[in-house]
């Protein structure tokens, strides 16, 4: 950081006069935080006994087989309570707010994964809790919405824009410029304004410290690869910053490939060539936007990377050539999903299955006493709407219909 | 400085004055036009144009939803410059843009902010850029002439004030209340305690904003603020009753 | 154990002739692999690489205080890979099969998470994989379903008797008479006959090992009593084998009281007067039956939980008074979940949550210095179609009806 | 040993014996009524009465289907007892139980095995009953005096037959392949090996059951078993032809 919250030319706080306060307020409490060992080992403590850290490095020896590479580690995050890496960040930011003494929080979804995890971390700490959602989303994840409501908390459909994430983030902004005072914004992604790309890339790096020691015992040396997907890139960044000082390690970031690149659906802002430099919701990165600096729409089958916006610190390290990125289509995505379950007997969201996919296509390229570490940032069966919807599946298509009717003559 | 000159100025014939806001290109250009020569038929002495972005964070549901449908319909920046000259050339009163920093920073700020002097647009408003982040764009507009308008809230410290009073020019916009635009400020003690420590920190005029909706509004803010703002109401009326609504209504607050 | 396979009067292994080689084969893999302790080592490994052991025990701090008594724990078999203390004995009997050399595993479900472990570890160790789910399973927990097919698993719905968990197992059987060269039968829980009693068990003890360190380490001392939910018993005996050698620790078993224990329809062996000794799927215990032996059908809002007998070991410590068994209703169950997700953020499933009623009605007599410990089987949110059902969500409903009209028109 | 006698007894006269099945009250007493007597009158020499239980482990779906609906039309262990009574008073040949132990459990295995006796039954097959299991059950039987029929199957080895053959009593039920009731069974090399087998590990006649269906099957049991078991076939037969097909059908097998 040259400047306060910028990597490289990224980042920042473009942040209304309104907050400015309340952003000075939550720097000093976020560095000492961060200063103080007791609070990192607080959290640590957190994450063991109530989440499952730290968790676990499976090998993947069927899928190895299969490519007849390298050897290919999967770092399990869907092992968290919650089913995804999101809980480290929302954890962590909930003893934040313990400290600061603040009783609210709020907070954007888009996959519902972040909104579940805030609601479960405000039940825990007894706050009060209020989720915006695009509509969109609300539709697409309805299961995630009804075990926020069923957890305490308010979930608000978010109509504006294009309905998803991005308008999601607008709005929690909205509610927090009136509501600062006792109410915490947890940010789920390492992204938005200064210090919240700092701080939740601080609690997701808990992910690459155990990943680095893990990979050490089960392969003896560091891994040659590391892949994550990349939606805001709080995943890829809590694996990556684990081998970031390590120049043998080759870090990759996986966006959503959508309906492939060329067709400009999709969400890859660094892949491709189709984002560029921009500054919105409170952060300078590379933005899907037009020549006017209005924000496109995206697509990904994948609610969790359908986002404009990524981490500027992700920006930062692609532009250093320290991360390469590339991009994963939905039908590639669907077929690394099936190739897994299959193999391995694990179901990894689909946002995590962008990662699979490009680990897949470079596996063979490596021998047998090399490996590869792939972030499986959450679990696919909160995903099983969208995941049956795309393998088009009879029965499951069937048993919708029936239900449906079933409830329609109540 | 051109710009404080003529609201100093102007408030020397008037206890306070009128800005008023609209959103470039909605419901369209035309009404735009309409509606702008209402107000200044009427006595607004400022008018701040919004140039339409996807991302309005400080703006509430009215004029988010101004924003889209203003982009929906293909509303661009270049077409918005184009207006504006137009409308500066048309009417004496100080015109504004007010837009977020993206707009400026995708054109490129020095272009941006060196098209809006030449169009006879006299200053910004960007609500998402603080000082902090703005060096460029500050430095420019001292350069080139433009009064970028800083933004005072209830939840600045007075030496944060003074802090944004070092960058400011033109006036100082003060929103009355934590929020976003287009709900009601309940302007109880505490607002005057808020104005008084605003004008304690600025020798610029104070223009109040968010809220303010009718006459008794804009008559208790005489004597604590120079500049009366009126945002979202004038869009609801368009919304609701046309252009035309707009020129008795502005008669009737002053 | 005074006769083989017997617990008390309880057990056995009443099988026909024809599986009486294959029994015998399976008794002294299972003796030798349990003689050799470098296979529990390879069990142990594999549930820490694979799965999330161990996984926590979380101190229940907003639950305690509710109820003003015992410090609540909660031990976490919902964060095992696919979502329930179910992997424990599927991996194990995994690692079986691939001692025996057996290429095929058949396997009975309820609740469908036996069938989705074993469908995963089918995936994991390369096996071929059938699964028996009675028909009115399939129809109520279709994205498990979903899911095993997706690993690569048949699953075959049960036509037969009350076209439940009783009548899966019989058509397991009745696929394993003719396949049992190549075939191993997974059972899914502490009944059968045996050796499959003690082998569940076995695996299923890790639970109890790891959450009586887990107590020492976090509360000083040995828990006042430890609650369970019993369908077969596998969880119940996993945590109980912690403790059964501590006297002061009381063991508590709660079983599905339906509609309550008075309608008839319910599923509590034990707990109640309903249950009666008999012989049935292999072995002896007390069964829901009438006076002819005839199997009575069970109630239960908890498919994990719907079942005629249950373990043999169980009916031994009932007898015995070392279990004390209680039943809880569908309605006290839907209380203690929603309570459970309010104050802290925890999903249990319905199975589980039944544990969580008994642990709730009892917390309040004891005093804030000890200590109870409920053994959260599973995540409730596999049961999400039939907690929305339960809570009849308007939102859920309308969702559904509306992706049933999409389907239906396509 | 009364049974035992029968047998071979009859084989003095017959190259094979036919041993029927059929489940009590399924699809009802009067057709079962009616079935057995189309049965003795053709010629068969032995028949089990299957007690409906409501798991039938190692039965296939047609007798699994007849056990069930036995039961949900009704059927109790009285009836079946009370059935059979009438039935062993009104034909000369023998009649056996068979059963799952559950219905022996509950009813006390001692009452049921003294009922049995006493109502003219002369033996029992309990396929889930193991003689590791049936400890009291093989004493009461042999105090009584009924014929606790033993299972062979393809999977057991000759040291395990002779095993069985120390508990056994009347015949020996030759399980012909794996699998349950009801499926073809393929009589290849490997059976004629297992009959061997089954012969040499005992003295008592040989049954051999599962999947016979015809003449033919029949036939190729001559020589190698005493007792040919015909089961599911007939449930069939009545099914899809009612009780008078039964006649013709038995009459045509040997
Ligand atoms: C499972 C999962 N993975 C990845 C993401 C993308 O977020 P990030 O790039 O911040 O890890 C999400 C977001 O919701 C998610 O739910
Ligand atoms: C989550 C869960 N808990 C409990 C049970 C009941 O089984 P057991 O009593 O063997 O633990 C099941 C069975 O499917 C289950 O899925």
């Amino acid at each position: 950081m040259n400047r306060q919250g910028y990597y490289g030319a990224w980042g920042g706080a473009f942040i209304p006069e309104v907050l400015y306060e309340t952003f000075r307020e939550l720097n000093i409490a976020f560095q000492a935080a961060k200063a103080d060992s007791s609070f990192w080992r607080e959290y640590i403590d957190l994450m063991q006994s109530y989440s499952c850290r730290p968790t676990p490095l499976t090998r993947a020896d069927n899928l190895s087989d299969h490519f007849g590479g390298a050897r290919i580690y999967i770092k399990r995050e869907d092992l968290n309570h919650t089913g995804a890496h999101k809980a480290n960040n929302v954890m962590g930011q909930g003893l934040l707010v313990k400290r600061m003494g603040k009783k609210r929080v709020i907070a954007e979804t888009g996959a519902g994964q972040h909104g579940v995890a805030t609601a479960t971390m405000a039940a825990k700490f007894g706050l009060e809790c209020t989720i915006y959602m695009g509509e969109e989303d609300v539709m697409r994840q309805r299961p995630n919405v009804f075990w926020m409501e069923k957890m305490g908390a308010t979930v608000i459909p978010v109509t504006s824009g294009s309905r998803t994430l991005k308008d999601a983030i607008n709005e929690a902004f909205r509610d927090w410029v009136s509501s600062m005072d006792g109410t915490h914004y947890v940010m789920g992604t390492v992204c938005g304004p200064h210090p919240f790309p700092e701080m939740v890339a601080w609690f997701q790096s808990i992910i690459g410290l155990e990943a680095r020691e893990q990979i050490l015992a089960a392969h003896g040396e560091l891994p040659a690869r590391v892949f994550a997907c990349v939606g805001g890139g709080s995943n890829a960044m809590g694996i990556f910053q684990g081998f970031l000082n390590d120049p043998s390690v080759e870090l990759i970031g996986v966006e959503a490939g959508g309906h492939g690149l060329a067709s400009g659906q999709h969400a890859a802002r660094l892949a491709g060539d189709d984002g560029s430099a921009g500054v919105a919701q409170g952060y300078k990165t590379m933005f899907l936007q037009n020549d006017d600096g209005q924000m496109r729409d995206t697509h990904s089958v994948a609610a969790g990377l359908d986002y404009v916006g990524v981490s500027p610190i992700l920006t930062d390290l692609w532009e250093k050539k320290r991360v390469r990125f590339a991009a994963a289509t939905d039908q590639e995505v669907m077929a690394a999903l099936e190739l897994t379950m299959k193999k391995e007997g694990i179901i990894p969201a689909l946002e995590s299955s962008h990662g699979f996919v490009q680990a897949f296509k470079e596996a063979g390229e490596l021998n047998k006493d090399q490996a590869i570490i792939i972030n499986m940032s959450g679990r696919g069966d909160k995903d099983i709407f969208t995941i049956a919807h795309a393998f088009n599946d009879p029965s499951w298509k069937q048993f919708i219909i029936n239900k449906g009717k079933e409830y329609a003559t109540d | 400085m051109q710009l404080t000159e003529y609201i100093r100025e102007a408030r020397t014939q008037k206890e306070i004055l009128l800005m008023t806001h609209l959103v470039l290109g909605y419901p369209d250009f035309t009404v735009n036009r309409e509606v702008i020569w209402q107000m200044v038929k009427n006595g607004v002495d400022l008018i701040e144009m919004q140039i339409p972005f996807s991302e309005p964070v400080a703006d509430g549901p009215m004029i988010l939803k101004a924003n889209q449908e203003s982009i929906d319909q293909g509303t661009t920046v270049r077409q918005c410059f184009d207006f504006a000259a137009e409308i500066t050339s048309q009417h004496q009163i100080p015109f504004l843009f007010m837009t977020y920093y993206n707009i400026l920073f995708k054109y490129g700020v020095e272009k941006f902010l060196n098209k809006a002097a030449k169009i006879g647009i006299q200053g910004l408003i960007v609500p998402d850029l603080p000082p902090e982040e703005g060096e460029e764009y500050l430095t420019l507009c001292k350069k080139i002439g433009l009064a970028p308008i800083m933004i005072y809230a209830p939840t600045s410290t007075e030496e944060r004030m003074r802090q944004l009073a070092d960058h400011a020019d033109g006036f100082i916009y003060c929103v009355a209340r934590r929020g976003v635009t287009g709900k009601k400020t309940d302007f109880s003690q505490d607002f005057s305690e808020y104005m008084a420590r605003c004008s304690r920190a600025t020798d610029l005029p104070l223009a109040v904003g968010f809220g303010i909706s009718n006459r008794e509004d804009v008559r208790f803010l005489v004597g604590k603020g120079d500049i009366a703002v009126i945002g979202t109401r004038t869009i609801q009326l368009v919304n609701e009753r046309g252009a035309a609504a707009v020129g008795p209504f502005i008669a009737g607050l002053r």
